[in-house]
């Protein structure tokens, strides 16, 4: 197992401690190139796929390839039982390093122990793991929440009735999406209706649920939705909605009508953190390999962009697909993946 | 005997209403009766209408559901057959001005191969069609995942399909309805006026029977399963259209409900019996549930317990089997 | 023919399952990096064991020509109870146990109550429950989380003798003391009956209800020790409407795989769990060969599709067409 | 009725009714069964004969009326209840569970058991038992009834109800699949449990069985019984006009004269062989003949008729219809018109008919393309020729549109018949197509097989009932282990011929050359 120090971490730009009583961690250093696994769960998705992509296109790239002898990526579908004898199977298998976006946060436990038996240095990301032992590189899912919902207050000046597009009910990041909103509408001092329904972060679903809640309450003054945002904003422009501020993802979609009808009334924030995050965690696991410190919780800077700042090539691309997800630089990591790297990347290997 | 008392013909000799049918749109009517004393606004066309375009992707869905089943087989590929054909569609409106015009039968024909792998599995193989159209499930996942992956593709509608699917010509009537009640239309005419359809009933009845009746079984197997891989397929295309983009998880949403509402429609799921008409009602029945249910402000775990209690009800008003004397 | 003959005729479709998997395990183990070490069974037998479980839930409804489609929501339904009540001293998680098994038995009764006495189809009504029980699931764990009774866990998901997976310990058991007494049982046969012809088994005067019923609460109770055994593999619980879904499906799966009829009256458990173990090794694959990571979904989907093709190898051997309908 | 040889009734049905939706199945029938007597029950198809077993045996319910065992009144509310009352039923639809072994479905009751789990040597002894009760020794307790053939699944239904040690054995045709040898094996069975003082009731439409066995009989018409007599108190023709309420005349149409044989024959087949189930059968059917296909039940008449229809794989030999050599590899091929072949197949329920269907859907069924257009109905046309076949058998049903399965078993094999008349074929091939039809029906078949005939038809006629290929064919075929063994025309045609090539005694020698495989 590591040797918990004291911090700094080797790069403290990029190694955000996620709070001040975030402990640092110090593996023994390990000659390389490593073998690094990345244990993906479900991959039937634009996000997982693109996670991959740029998963596989950092680890191309030369100075990261240099310290690599392999890079192994497997997908075990929506099972966590599976994804956990993954994990089991790398760590059996004298891997160095494993990059975890696990299925459950909870489900991880005595993997992690095994882990640190073994002597491996176990990273996750995305859904990061509800332990202290393993090396998290977490969103700030809640401050996400908090983001949008600031954003709401600020731009609607007497408060109103706001349709919220939660995620997949039973999951972690929904409810602290929805808890960041919720706390920082409540202390806003403004009068707030708050309609919810679930949107399952996915674009016809919202569009959907957001259709329905349309042609039954008439008007919303605000939105705010946690995926499937470019579904939402059609519902809007179907049902003829006027547009009212909006406070979402950072799907492409979703930023190519934020760009196109901004001026319209549909002022948007768009926040998050996209697959890129990938790319961090294994920075991270290569840090930890090598010896460096580096924090047990790294937290991540959210990608945002707000009305009217939203510019074609630069923070969306109107050539490319809605579903691509345009949080991808990272520049205190210098990780700075641009949308047709990651998209491109297998089309030239191949 | 179980299937003599209560037994329905098959391949309308007659086209007197099913008691299912009559009880599934009293269904309808009671279910926005109650919903309107949450809010009026369930009454209203604006909200009808919406509604009925909602349910027009899963009646295109539902019907090939209820060829299959009629079969007396089940289609577990749904799923990935409706991504494949708005992923497929999107994909080829990249290609240029033709592509505008292959998008939509593009789509479809992916499906309707995928559907003949599904039907030569159930009708040549032999393999029971709830494990072959799972394996094409998969099958077709994995060949949009690398679809995706590798191609960059395109996955924004044509305007062809944002016209069919969210448009309206007349009278406000949205264009996805009016292509659902096209297609339901045939479905009908299909289903009963037509050899093909009178011998779906005939195998979903008694396989052998219709096999030593000199009906080529086979290829009537194979048939109606590349039909309802070719109608996920565009139920893929109208749902790309209505979102006007394409998704992986997009099919996700429609295995179950098309199942349950083919069968809360009054079909038999061991196939022979059942009209389109239920099927209509049970489409625009689990629909509406589902709106109202989310309208209504339920917490999730709620309107799961609720969604299953209501089937389980009005099956119970009307879908039993016989009983055994 | 002589005695063993017919014993090999009616137990074909369980052994060729047995031959698949233990081929298949062994092209695993074989290219495995860490070789076929003690490890590596454990790692394999703890992730199949779940699915056999499960699929041995499918089988007894099955058998009954029935299907459940509930199965993967009484797993999960039963993993998030267990992960709040078998906690704390090994008494109390004791009875927590208990109250998870007869929990997941009720589910079960539910559904064949729905079955038998309102007469619904068995494919709908557990589409229906499935909904409900997914809902009390999350009512139960709205987010992730809860805990397990570790030292019982890790028994159970360790190695006993230090070589022998418990948990196919445990799943032998779970065979022997449910499956077999069953399956011989008048009652079992009954149901047998029932699934291959229920009016002959109500003419000759079996009791078609109480055999139905026995299938779907044992269903249930083996569902719920599926899901008792997700708790103590990952230590905690989660309502997760894609594991529900995804079990379901594998264990239609596992249990065509493994020689069970879906048409009712043939097959058995045995076959079910070796079905299960090798539909989970068609996932270990990946592990062994170096495939594209985006290519693999495609990979799965291809093997599955051929694994059930090749039950249409014995097409080639009917003579009489007529075979094919039955 | 003399009640003077026997005891007083040890079962009473007193006024019992039972009516589905407009069908009257029984009107205010009575029967009185004593013990220690073969009491038989007679009536045309849709008598009621059925139902009142069914009835007794707790399967359905009745609407009105009482049933009185021992003089005290019961009311059976499932087959498990009257089980328990003694009475064990062999239903006309087999109540056997195809997926268990014969020895399961023998004990499937009550099995032995040990330690709560089924005693399987215990019960493999209770089958073999019961197996040579019934004179079934060939059947194997493991093999699984659904391999086996019908004729010995009656046999192993027939052990299974013995096994069950019943006070009222009820059989429903029982006997309608069995060849001579096995019902006379079962005829031995069934004396001497009337001797030990069981009560038997026993349907048949085989009028010399039932003179051979009952002591009493009941004759059932239009859902009522008409007339009790003791057995052997009537004239066939007597009976006849009791069960269908008129006089019948001569059985069997005249045959036509012997022809001589054409250079092209409408059916033609040489060497014909598959597996070792048919050995280089050659024979021809001309046009305007009736061939009979005879010999024991199970020697391969059934594959020759399903190889003929293409539903066979791997077979050899050459197939000529009017000149023309051709190989359906489908029932499909083999009923389009280059072809034209009908096949009235062995089961009508699962074989001949959807159950759930009308009888308009079934009747057209194999003849879609007579009644369609680019594939598309025409309901009018189709309509038309229903009726056409409704009234050219006389099928009797309240409506086209009610299901097939509601019709009394009769009917149900004149809608076979009539479903594939429809279908205008040139060569008709009969498996066993008057199993389980009355006397009246039977010669409306007989006739209309005569007419087809000497309409250009070619027929090939497999039948269990010697009677019929004496009564019927022009020529039959006698068939031993997958071979022609014999060839009878015209007049050599003869119980004693058939029976002697049959079971394969050389009637040169007289040896018995093999038993049956
Ligand atoms: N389940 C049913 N539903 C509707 N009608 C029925 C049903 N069963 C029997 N019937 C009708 O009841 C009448 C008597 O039928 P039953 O089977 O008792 O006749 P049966 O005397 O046994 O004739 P067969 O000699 O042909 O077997 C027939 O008219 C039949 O159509
Ligand atoms: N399904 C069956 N139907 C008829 N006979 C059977 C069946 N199964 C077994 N038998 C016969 O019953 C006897 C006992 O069978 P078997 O040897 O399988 O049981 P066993 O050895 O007592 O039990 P076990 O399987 O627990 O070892 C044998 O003669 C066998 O041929
Ligand atoms: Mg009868
Ligand atoms: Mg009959």
């Amino acid at each position: 197992g590591p040797e918990v120090v004291a911090g700094p971490s080797a790069d403290p730009k990029c190694f955000v401690p996620w709070a001040d009583s975030t402990k640092f961690f110090k593996f023994p250093a390990k000659a390389g190139p490593y073998r690094v696994a990345l244990a993906n769960g479900y991959i039937a998705n634009t996000w997982r796929i693109q996670m991959i992509q740029t998963a596989k296109a950092y680890a191309a790239q030369p100075d990261v390839a240099a310290r690599l002898k392999e890079f192994k990526v497997v997908s075990t579908g929506e099972d966590v039982a599976a994804q956990i004898a993954a994990v089991n199977n790398f760590i059996d298998s004298g891997y160095d390093a494993i990059v975890v976006d696990a299925q459950n946060p909870e489900a991880f436990k005595p993997v992690v122990r095994r882990a640190r038996q073994a002597g491996v240095v176990l990273v996750a990301f995305d859904n990061i793991l509800d332990t202290e032992e393993a090396i998290n590189v977490d969103v700030d899912q809640k401050g996400l929440g908090v983001y949008w919902a600031k954003w709401l207050v600020d731009t609607i000046p007497n408060g109103g009735k706001i349709l919220e597009i939660r995620g997949v009910a039973g999951t972690s990041v929904d409810r602290d999406r929805h808890d960041g909103i919720h706390e920082t509408l409540d202390k806003s001092g403004k009068k707030w209706d708050v309609i919810e329904v679930y949107g399952k972060w996915d674009d016809p679903t919202a569009q959907k649920v957001t259709a329905d809640a349309i042609a039954v309450q008439k008007h919303f003054d605000g939105f705010t939705a946690q995926g499937g945002d470019t579904g939402a904003v059609q519902a809007m422009i179907d049902a003829r909605q006027p547009f009212v501020p909006f406070g979402g993802e950072t799907e492409n979609g979703f930023r190519k009508f934020c760009a196109k009808y901004g001026a319209d009334g549909l002022k948007c924030a768009s926040g998050g953190t996209g697959p890129a995050q990938v790319a961090v965690a294994i920075k991270t696991a290569l840090a930890a390999l090598e010896g460096q410190v580096v924090p047990q919780s790294v937290k991540l800077p959210l990608a945002t962009a707000e009305y009217p700042n939203f510019k074609d090539g630069v923070n969306f691309y109107s050539n490319l697909s809605d579903n691509f997800f345009v949080g991808n630089s990272f520049p205190t990591c210098g990780i700075n993946f641009n949308a047709a790297e990651i998209m491109g990347q297998s089309k030239e290997n191949k | 005997m179980t299937t003599q008392a209560r037994s329905r013909r098959g391949g309308a000799l007659s086209s007197r209403l099913d008691r299912p049918v009559v009880v599934a749109f009293a269904c309808i009517v009671a279910l926005l009766l109650l919903g309107s004393l949450y809010s009026r606004s369930f009454l209203s066309p604006d909200y009808l209408l919406q509604q009925l375009k909602v349910a027009s992707f899963l009646g295109v869905i539902a019907t090939g559901a209820l060829i299959v089943i009629l079969l007396g087989q089940i289609d577990l590929s749904v799923p990935w057959l409706v991504a494949v054909g708005g992923m497929m569609a999107t994909a080829a409106t990249a290609w240029g001005p033709i592509g505008a015009w292959l998008a939509i039968p593009f789509g479809v024909a992916c499906g309707v191969a995928l559907g003949l792998v599904n039907g030569f599995g159930v009708a040549y193989l032999r393999i029971p069609s709830m494990i072959v159209t799972l394996a094409v499930n998969a099958v077709a996942q994995g060949l949009m995942v690398v679809h995706t992956g590798g191609f960059s593709p395109q996955d924004s509608s044509s305007p062809a399909m944002r016209a069919l699917a969210t448009g309206s010509l007349a009278f406000g009537l949205p264009n996805a309805v009016i292509v659902w009640i096209g297609i339901g239309a045939c479905a009908v005419f299909v289903l009963n006026r037509t050899t093909f359809g009178r011998s779906v009933y005939g195998i979903g009845n008694r396989e052998r029977a219709a096999y030593l009746s000199g009906v080529d079984t086979q290829r009537i197997v194979l048939l109606a399963f590349a039909l309802a891989g070719g109608l996920s397929a565009f139920g893929g295309v109208l749902l790309a259209g209505y979102a006007s983009k394409a998704a992986q998880g997009m099919g996700d949403a429609y295995l179950l409900p098309a199942i349950a509402s083919v069968v809360l429609g009054g079909a038999s799921i061991m196939g022979g019996r059942g009209s389109y008409l239920g099927t209509v009602a049970g489409v625009v029945l689990i629909t509406l549930l589902q709106s109202i249910l989310s309208v209504v402000q339920m917490p999730d775990a709620g309107r799961q317990v609720i969604y299953g209690a209501v089937i389980i009800g009005m099956l119970l008003l009307y879908g039993r089997e016989g009983a055994a004397r | 023919m002589s005695d063993w003959r017919y014993a090999l005729a009616q137990n074909r479709a369980t052994l060729i399952s047995v031959a698949f998997f233990v081929a298949m395990f062994a092209i695993y183990a074989s290219n495995h990096p860490a070789g076929f070490s003690a490890n590596v069974v454990e790692t394999a037998a703890n992730k199949g064991v779940l699915l056999a479980l499960v699929a041995m839930a499918q089988t007894f409804v099955v058998i009954t020509a029935g299907i459940d489609l509930s199965v993967g929501s009484v797993f999960v339904l039963s993993n998030c109870l267990a992960s709040a009540i078998v906690v704390g001293s090994a008494g109390h998680a004791a009875l927590g146990v208990l109250g998870v098994i007869a929990t997941g038995a009720a589910c079960g009764a539910v559904n064949g109550l729905i079955v038998i006495v309102g007469r619904l189809q068995p494919i709908v009504t557990t589409i229906a429950t499935g909904a409900i029980f997914y809902g009390l699931a999350l009512l139960l764990r709205p987010t992730p989380g809860g805990d397990v009774y570790e030292p019982l866990a890790d028994a159970l998901t360790g190695r006993v003798f230090t070589v022998v997976p418990a948990s196919l310990v445990a799943l032998a058991a779970v065979a022997l003391a449910v499956w077999i007494p069953y399956s011989r049982s008048a009652l079992g046969r009954a149901a047998y009956a029932v699934g291959s012809s229920e009016a002959a088994a109500f003419m000759s005067g079996l009791p078609v209800a109480s055999a139905k019923a026995s299938a779907y609460v044992l269903s249930g109770l083996t569902a719920s020790l599926a899901g008792l055994f997700l708790t103590f593999v990952t230590y905690s619980g989660e309502a997760s409407a894609q594991t529900g879904g995804s079990y379901t499906l594998y264990s239609i799966a596992a249990v065509v795989l493994g020689g069970v009829s879906l048409y009712g009256g043939s097959g058995s458990a045995i076959g079910a769990i070796f079905g299960a173990l090798m539909f989970r090794t068609i996932g270990d694959l990946l592990f062994v060969f170096n495939l594209d990571p985006l290519w693999q979904p495609l990979f799965q989907g291809v093997v599955l599709l051929v694994a059930v093709s090749l039950g249409a190898a014995r097409l080639f051997r009917v003579r009489n067409r007529l075979e094919l309908f039955s | 009725m003399t009640e003077s040889e026997q005891g007083p009734p040890i079962l009473r049905m007193e006024g019992v009714s039972k009516r589905y939706g407009g069908v009257r199945a029984l009107e205010n029938a009575n029967l009185a069964v004593s013990a220690g007597r073969i009491h038989a029950i007679l009536g045309e198809n849709g008598a009621g004969k059925s139902t009142l077993i069914k009835i007794l045996a707790g399967v359905v319910a009745p609407d009105e009326g009482r049933i009185a065992l021992d003089d005290r009144e019961v009311a059976f509310g499932a087959p498990a209840d009257a089980s328990r009352a003694g009475i064990v039923c062999i239903f006309q639809e087999l109540s056997l569970v195809p997926d268990l072994s014969v020895a399961d479905n023998i004990a499937i009751v009550n099995p032995p058991t040990r330690f709560g789990m089924i005693d399987r040597r215990a019960q493999r002894r209770v089958a073999e038992a019961a197996l040579a009760r019934a004179g079934a020794e060939d059947v194997h307790p493991m093999a699984l009834v659904k391999d086996l053939p019908l004729s010995r699944r009656q046999m192993v239904e027939i052990a299974k109800a013995l096994a069950r040690a019943p006070r009222i054995l009820i059989l429903d045709e029982a006997t309608s699949a069995l060849t001579a040898a096995d019902v006379a094996k079962v005829f031995v069975v069934l004396k001497r449990l009337r001797d030990e003082g069981l009560a038997l009731l026993y349907i048949s439409h085989r009028m010399h069985e039932i003179a051979e066995l009952a002591d009493e009989c009941t004759v059932f018409r239009n859902g009522s019984n008409v007339a009790t007599y003791p057995a052997g108190t009537k004239s066939d023709a007597e009976v006849v006009e009791l069960m269908i309420g008129r006089e019948l005349s001569a059985v069997f149409p005249p045959k036509p004269r012997q022809r001589t044989a054409s250079a092209t024959p409408l059916l033609d087949v040489r060497r014909l062989s598959w597996t070792n189930r048919l050995r280089d059968v050659s024979f021809h059917v001309e046009t305007g003949e009736v061939v009979g296909l005879g010999g024991l039940d199970g020697q391969g008449q059934r594959e020759l008729l399903l190889a003929l229809f293409g539903v066979l794989r791997g077979v050899t030999g050459e197939v000529r219809v009017a000149g023309r050599a051709v190989a359906p590899a489908s029932p499909h091929a083999a009923k389009s018109t280059a072809i034209g072949m009908a096949l009235i197949p062995e089961d009508r329920k699962t074989e001949g008919l959807m159950l759930p269907m009308s009888v308009g859907a079934n009747l057209s069924f194999a003849a879609l393309d007579r009644v369609s257009r680019a594939g598309v109905l025409d309901r009018d046309r189709e309509g038309k020729l229903v009726r056409q076949m409704m009234d050219l058998l006389a099928i009797r049903a309240g409506s086209i549109d009610i299901p097939v399965g509601a019709l009394s078993g009769g009917n149900q094999q004149k809608v076979v018949i009539a479903k594939w008349l429809m279908a205008e074929p040139r060569i008709i091939l009969l498996n066993d197509p008057t199993r389980g039809i009355d006397v009246a029906t039977k010669q409306e078949i007989y006739q209309l097989l005569r007419k087809l005939a000497d309409a250009g038809a070619a027929i090939l006629f497999y039948t269990t009932d010697y009677s019929e290929l004496i009564g019927c064919c022009d020529r039959a075929l006698v068939i031993y282990d997958g071979a022609i063994r014999r060839v009878l025309v015209g007049e050599e045609i003869t119980e004693r011929a058939l029976v002697a090539s049959a079971l394969n005694i050389d009637s040169d020698t007289g040896v018995v050359a093999g038993g049956a495989s």
